[in-house]
């Protein structure tokens, strides 16, 4: 975790070191009020819970609560002990440089929030180019492309996919049942309609069906009538 | 809160004809397609007979020969369009034509236009045996098919264009090669147009 | 071949300066961004110097007041932009909602941006003393800044875009104002120094 997102609830404060940092610059909370050795406390306890510590962001916890501490000591006590790292002075000098650093940009940043006020209302076009100009002139035109690509293309057009392959497909349909199926619907009603009784059946068996209604036929067992395209086929038997 | 927007009092002055003009313009100016006349009225909140009076202001402000652009009636309504006179420009400034390689789709389109012209879209798709609407699109937009009327059913057919002709390095279209070397059966004197919807239509049942 | 082109003859008449004017005002209404003069002036086959001419012609008819489109200069080019009277029309047309205004702390972070560009996010964020991830999250994708590689810690580095420029009317980045505009007086830094100090002695005797 980065110092920036340690929660603290202090008594004057609580949220994120940098909010706290944030608050400090902006004047908007005293440095005076904050008790630092809570901060320090806190970020103690989230080392614990964490169990390991993070060598960069221990150093940079370190930089920003030292310049806080010296610059709130120099604050408290305007004679400060002279053993202090950063004079106070120093601190001072590095909160307020940073202060007016922000000060800058925040202003800067009204500025610019103006002028986007005053260019909003300013519309500009976006509409893709007329079609005459995204495509090349008459004049411009240069041989490109390969005639033979497109007879090339057309052959592949006229290629029909092989049939599938169904030799691994074992007929399991006998022409004999089927067969003895047909002449047992005949011997009992004398007429059948070819897609009453086999309609539901599969290509497989309808082919053999047709196949056996043949056979029949050639041996004057059966004949059948269709009286349009695609009609209903109606077998009679011929005892 | 409605209702006190539409008071009286806080309803807004008419709009003068000038500025009714100069906002017409601006929309036409901002806007890719035609505008009719009745979305202008909408969107400048003025009536169509106010709206019609601005385009007649405008028409003579940019009345062909004034300025850059002018202003086009057309059959979606209202456009700004620039001026032929800046055509050489704006291509040396803006145009990048480009011509990629054609896609498988693009080909077999292509090759479907160029042989069979003229030859309608669900044609296309039938011999194909996919819809080609993409494919279509790009070789129009690319200058290389083009509309040319409609079949009896009330399909869009197609041709191939000049520019077609050359980019491919084609004299006229009796140059274009002889197909024969790439078909599969070339003994099948069926014509050339039968033998690919049907070819087409068993590719699709497989 | 390119000798050819320069003889004399086949050199084209020296274009009048209203007619340059009228090509530059369709180059401008094309064009999908601002256009430098450079670029203007080989599209139109010009001098800068005529381009600059035909620019002046072109801004009186364009002056603001006039047209529904004025003539901007803006990202280091001129680019044509609809007249703030027709904002409203506008926006109800295209229905593209007005842009949100900028948030204090995306213009703090864009102000950061466009004066120390390229920065890095961790800079900002101790300038803002806050880290500042959303804002500039928010700014990138409103187009407003990008990323322009890392430094040399591995921090993704900002800059502004030319989109930044264009919508806030700055014709360069150095049409920004001196950032020291912006620096608190020294009577001002004083004070804020004093205040410090005060706040300390107060603290310390109370």
């Amino acid at each position: 975790m980065r110092v920036a997102e340690l929660e603290l609830d202090l008594e004057t404060f609580s949220g994120p070191f940098d909010l706290l940092m944030a608050l400090v610059l902006r004047e908007e909370v005293s440095l005076l009020e904050v008790d630092l050795a809570e901060v320090v406390l806190a970020y103690l306890d989230h080392l614990e819970r964490e169990g390991e510590l993070d060598l960069e962001s221990a150093t940079e916890f370190l930089v920003l609560i030292a310049a806080l501490l010296e610059l709130k000591s120099r604050l408290m006590l305007p004679r400060a002990p002279e053993d202090l790292d950063l004079e106070p002075e120093e601190a001072a000098e590095e909160l307020l440089a940073r202060m007016l650093e922000y000060r800058r940009y925040r202003d800067a940043g009204a500025h610019l929030a103006q002028l986007f006020a005053a260019e909003r209302p300013h519309l500009y076009r976006s509409a893709p180019l007329p079609a005459h100009l995204r495509r090349v002139s008459l004049d411009a035109a240069r041989p490109s492309y390969e005639p033979l690509d497109l007879a090339q293309a057309l052959g592949g057009l006229l290629r029909v996919p092989p049939p599938p392959d169904v030799s691994h497909i074992r007929p399991t349909v006998s022409l004999e049942r089927r067969l003895r199926v047909l002449r047992d619907l005949l011997g009992r009603s004398g007429r059948i309609d070819f897609d009453a009784a086999f309609a539901s059946e599969d290509r497989l068996t309808q082919a053999v069906t047709l196949f056996a209604l043949l056979e029949m036929y050639k041996k004057g067992e059966a004949t059948w009538t269709q009286r349009e395209l695609f009609g209903p086929i109606e077998i009679t038997g011929q005892a | 809160m409605s209702s006190e927007q539409r008071a009286p009092s806080a309803k807004p002055s008419p709009t003068p004809g000038l500025e009714l003009a100069r906002s017409v313009e601006a929309l036409l100016f901002l806007s890719p397609e035609p505008v009719p006349v009745a979305e202008l009225a909408e969107a400048c909140e003025a009536s169509e007979a106010q709206i019609e009076g601005a385009l007649e202001l405008l028409a003579e402000d940019l009345a062909p020969g004034r300025r850059g652009v002018v202003l086009k009636q057309v059959a979606g309504g209202y456009a700004l369009a620039t001026d032929p006179v800046a055509e050489q420009a704006a291509r040396r400034l803006l145009s990048r034509p480009r011509t990629p390689p054609l896609t498988q789709a693009q080909s077999e389109t292509l090759a479907i236009v160029a042989y069979l012209q003229p030859v309608s879209r669900p044609e296309i798709a039938r011999i194909r045996g996919v819809s080609s609407e993409s494919a279509v699109a790009t070789l129009t937009e690319r200058g290389l098919i083009e509309e040319s009327g409609r079949s009896r059913f009330g399909a869009v057919i197609y041709r191939t264009t000049e520019l077609f002709e050359r980019l491919f390095g084609l004299e006229s279209l009796d140059a274009l090669p002889d197909p024969s070397r790439f078909d599969p059966t070339p003994e099948d004197a069926t014509e050339l147009r039968e033998r690919l919807l049907r070819a087409g239509e068993q590719r699709s049942e497989g």
